[in-house]
C-alpha cells in the first residue's frame, strides 16, 4: 500500500500524480521502488477523479492486513 | 404564623412605626445576612398542615418565614443594592426561605415537597384537566348522573360505571363549576400540586428565576457530548493529532488508502483479495438482473 | 460465468455488448463458446444499465484476506 | 476493473493467469492495455489461490450510509 | 492529513516514525512543512502501535449526520 | 457552547469544575461571563461523571456492520 | 483535546485563534502549555472555517477514551 499511500500524499498537497512525484515521495520514504508498479498506479489513477473516490464510504474488510505489504 | 395573629394595622407611611413591625424588618435583615441564599415563594393554595410537614422536613436545611409584604419589602430596600432587584418578586401571599443550600439545591428541595390537591369549585385552572377513560370505583347508582351533569362522560358497562371516552372537561384558564370539583374530588383526580412555589432565589448579587433553577441531567449530558463531538470532529477535521484522535486519524488515512487502492482498482497485495471479491460481486448483481433469462451458465443458476 | 464477466469486461472497456464483442473475448480467454447462451446474454442485457445496476451492488467483501500481500 | 475482470474471466476458463492470457483478453475488448497494469495485477495474483478468495467473499449488507456516493 | 499519510507510509516502509522521516517525505511531496505539526504527530504516536490500530480499524468513524449528540 | 467548552476544558486539564474555574477560563477568552449561567452548569455538573456521560454518550450507533465495538 | 477546546472557546467568544490567545485560556485551565502543540494547532486551523466544519458531516468518536489524558 505504500504506492498509494504515496500517490494520497502527493495529491493532498496538491501535486499532479506522475511517475516522478511518486517516486520521489516513495524513495524519500527509503521504499525499495519498483517501476512498474509506480506506472501502474499512475496508470490506474489516471481516470480516477480522487476526491470523488476517497468520499466513497468504503467498508473496511474485517481483518485489516496490518502486516501486509 | 404567629405573624398573621399580631395586631394588624394598614400601612401608611407615617413617622411613627410600631416596634413589633420594626423587629420583624431587623429580622428579615438579619437572616438575609445570616444565610448564603434566600428565596421568594408563593404561599397561596398551601394548607397550613403541608406548610408544617415541609417545615418538619426540611429543618436543617432550611428556614421558612412567612412575612408581610410591605416588610419585606422594606427590609429588601433597607439592605439596598442587588438585593432590591428581589422586590420584583413580592405580590401575593409571600414567603421567606433561608438556606445554606446553593439555589439549585433549595430549589429541588422545593419541587420535592410539593404534592397533587384537590381543584376548589369557583376557581379559575391553571392547566387542562382531563379524564381518561377506563372504570371507576363506583357502583351504578345516582352517581352516574352526577357525573354527566358535570360534564363527565359517565356511563354504565358490565355493571360497572366507567368514563366512556378521554376528555378535557376543564382548559387552562376556565373556571371549574362546583359539580366538577366535586367530581373530580371523588373520582380522586388531583389535578394542582400544591407547596411553596419559588418566584425567584437570590445569592451573592444573582437572582434565579424558577426556569433557571431546574437542572436537565440529560439535557446537561447531551450538551457534553456535543462539546466533546465538536472537538473531536475539529481535531479530525485539521488532522490535529491527540489522545482522542491519533488513532482515528490513522484509521481515517489507512481507509482512504483503502477506499483509493479499491476505487482505483490497484492491485496492491493487501487488498488483491478484495478485488478479487469485487468483481465476483459485480458478477453476481449482473447475474441477478438475468435470473430468468437463458443467459446464465449453470453455476450462476441457483 | 465467463460469459457474465466478458459482458462487464466490454462494457467497462467503452464498448456495445453486442454477441461479436462477447464471442471476440470470450474466444480470446480460450472458452469454447456456444452461440445460443450468447445470444441469450446479449438479448438478456438489453435495456438493463449495467453501470446503474453495479452501483446498487450494495454489498461489499467482508472478509478480506489478513495474509494477503 | 477491467484488469480484475479479465483476470477473473481467464481463472473461470480454466486458463493459467499469464500476462499474454489477460493482454489477449483485454486486447480482445479493445482495452487499450497498459502492460505495467497487466504486470501489477499478475504479480499481486501469485501466490493467491483464487478461488479460496473467491469462497470467502461472504458478502454482507453494507449498511454504508446515504453518503455513500 | 499529509502528515498523517507520510506518517503512514514511513511505517508500512518499515522506517521508524521520527521527525527526520516524516519531513523527509513531506518534503519530497513538495508540502510546506510546519516544523511543530511534524513534532506534534510524532510525539502523539510515541507509545501507539499502529499495526494494532489498524488491525482494529474495521470500524472507522464514518460520516455520519450531524444531529449526534 | 462557551461555557461548555470551559467546563469540558477545566476537567481535561484534570482540575475540579468550580464555579471560579470556569468563570476563569471563560474570562481568558474574553468571554462576557454570566454568573447565573456558570453557577447553573456547575450545579448540574455535579452529579455527572464527565468522563463516564462522554464515554456513554458517544457510542453512537455506526452506520457500520456488526464488527462496531 | 485540551488545546482544541480551548481554540473552540477563543473561537466562538469570537476572537481570533491565536497563539496567544490560545495559551491564555489554556494558562487559566492551568494546563502546563506546551508551545509547540499550541504553534501546530494554530498551524492546522489555518485556512480551516471552523463553523463550516463543525456543520458539516460529522464523523462520530469510535468510543471516547474516558481515559485518555
Amino acid at each position: 500500500m505504500e504506492y498509494v499511500y504515496a500517490a494520497l500524499l502527493v495529491h493532498k498537497a496538491g501535486g499532479e500524480i506522475t511517475e516522478d512525484a511518486i517516486k520521489a515521495v516513495l524513495n524519500a520514504a527509503n521504499v525499495d521502488v519498483e517501476d512498474t508498479r509506480v506506472k501502474a498506479l499512475v496508470s490506474a489513477l489516471e481516470g480516477i477523479d480522487i476526491d470523488d473516490a476517497l468520499s466513497k464510504a468504503t467498508v473496511i474488510p474485517q481483518a485489516a492486513p496490518a502486516a501486509a505489504g | 404564623m404567629t405573624e398573621s395573629d399580631v395586631a394588624r394595622g394598614g400601612v401608611r407611611h407615617t413617622t411613627h412605626i410600631p416596634q413589633w413591625k420594626l423587629d420583624e424588618v431587623a429580622e428579615i435583615k438579619r437572616l438575609i445576612e445570616e444565610y448564603n441564599v434566600f428565596g421568594l415563594v408563593a404561599l397561596r393554595g398551601i394548607s397550613s398542615g403541608q406548610l408544617q410537614k415541609i417545615r418538619r422536613e426540611t429543618r436543617g436545611k432550611l428556614v421558612i418565614k412567612v412575612a408581610r409584604n410591605n416588610l419585606i419589602r422594606r427590609a429588601l430596600t433597607d439592605i439596598g443594592g442587588e438585593v432590591t432587584k428581589m422586590i420584583d418578586y413580592i405580590e401575593d401571599q409571600t414567603a421567606i426561605v433561608y438556606s445554606n443550600l446553593n439555589p439549585f439545591k433549595l430549589y429541588d428541595i422545593l419541587e420535592s415537597m410539593k404534592v397533587p390537591a384537590p381543584i376548589k369549585g369557583g376557581t379559575v385552572s391553571p392547566i387542562d384537566i382531563t379524564i381518561e377513560k377506563g372504570p371507576t370505583p363506583f357502583n351504578p347508582g345516582p352517581i352516574v348522573g352526577e357525573l354527566q351533569k358535570a360534564g363527565i362522560p359517565a356511563a354504565i358497562e358490565g355493571g360497572k360505571v366507567v368514563i366512556k371516552t378521554t376528555k378535557t372537561v376543564v382548559h387552562a384558564g376556565e373556571t371549574v363549576s362546583k359539580e366538577l370539583a366535586s367530581m373530580l374530588t371523588r373520582l380522586e383526580i388531583y389535578p394542582l400540586t400544591v407547596g411553596l412555589d419559588v418566584r425567584a432565589i437570590y445569592e451573592d448579587g444573582m437572582v434565579f428565576e424558577p426556569e433557571m433553577l431546574v437542572i436537565d441531567v440529560a439535557a446537561t449530558v447531551a450538551k457534553l457530548a456535543q462539546g466533546y463531538h465538536d472537538a473531536f470532529n475539529l481535531a479530525m477535521h485539521c488532522a490535529y493529532p491527540t489522545d482522542e484522535t491519533i488513532i482515528p486519524l490513522i484509521q481515517k488515512a489507512f481507509k482512504e488508502g483503502y477506499t483509493l487502492a479499491l476505487e482505483g482498482a490497484i492491485p496492491a497485495p493487501a487488498i488483491i483479495g478484495d478485488l478479487l471479491q469485487r468483481a465476483h460481486r459485480d458478477l453476481i448483481q449482473i447475474a441477478s438482473l438475468l435470473a430468468d433469462t437463458d443467459a446464465l451458465d449453470e453455476d450462476l443458476k441457483a
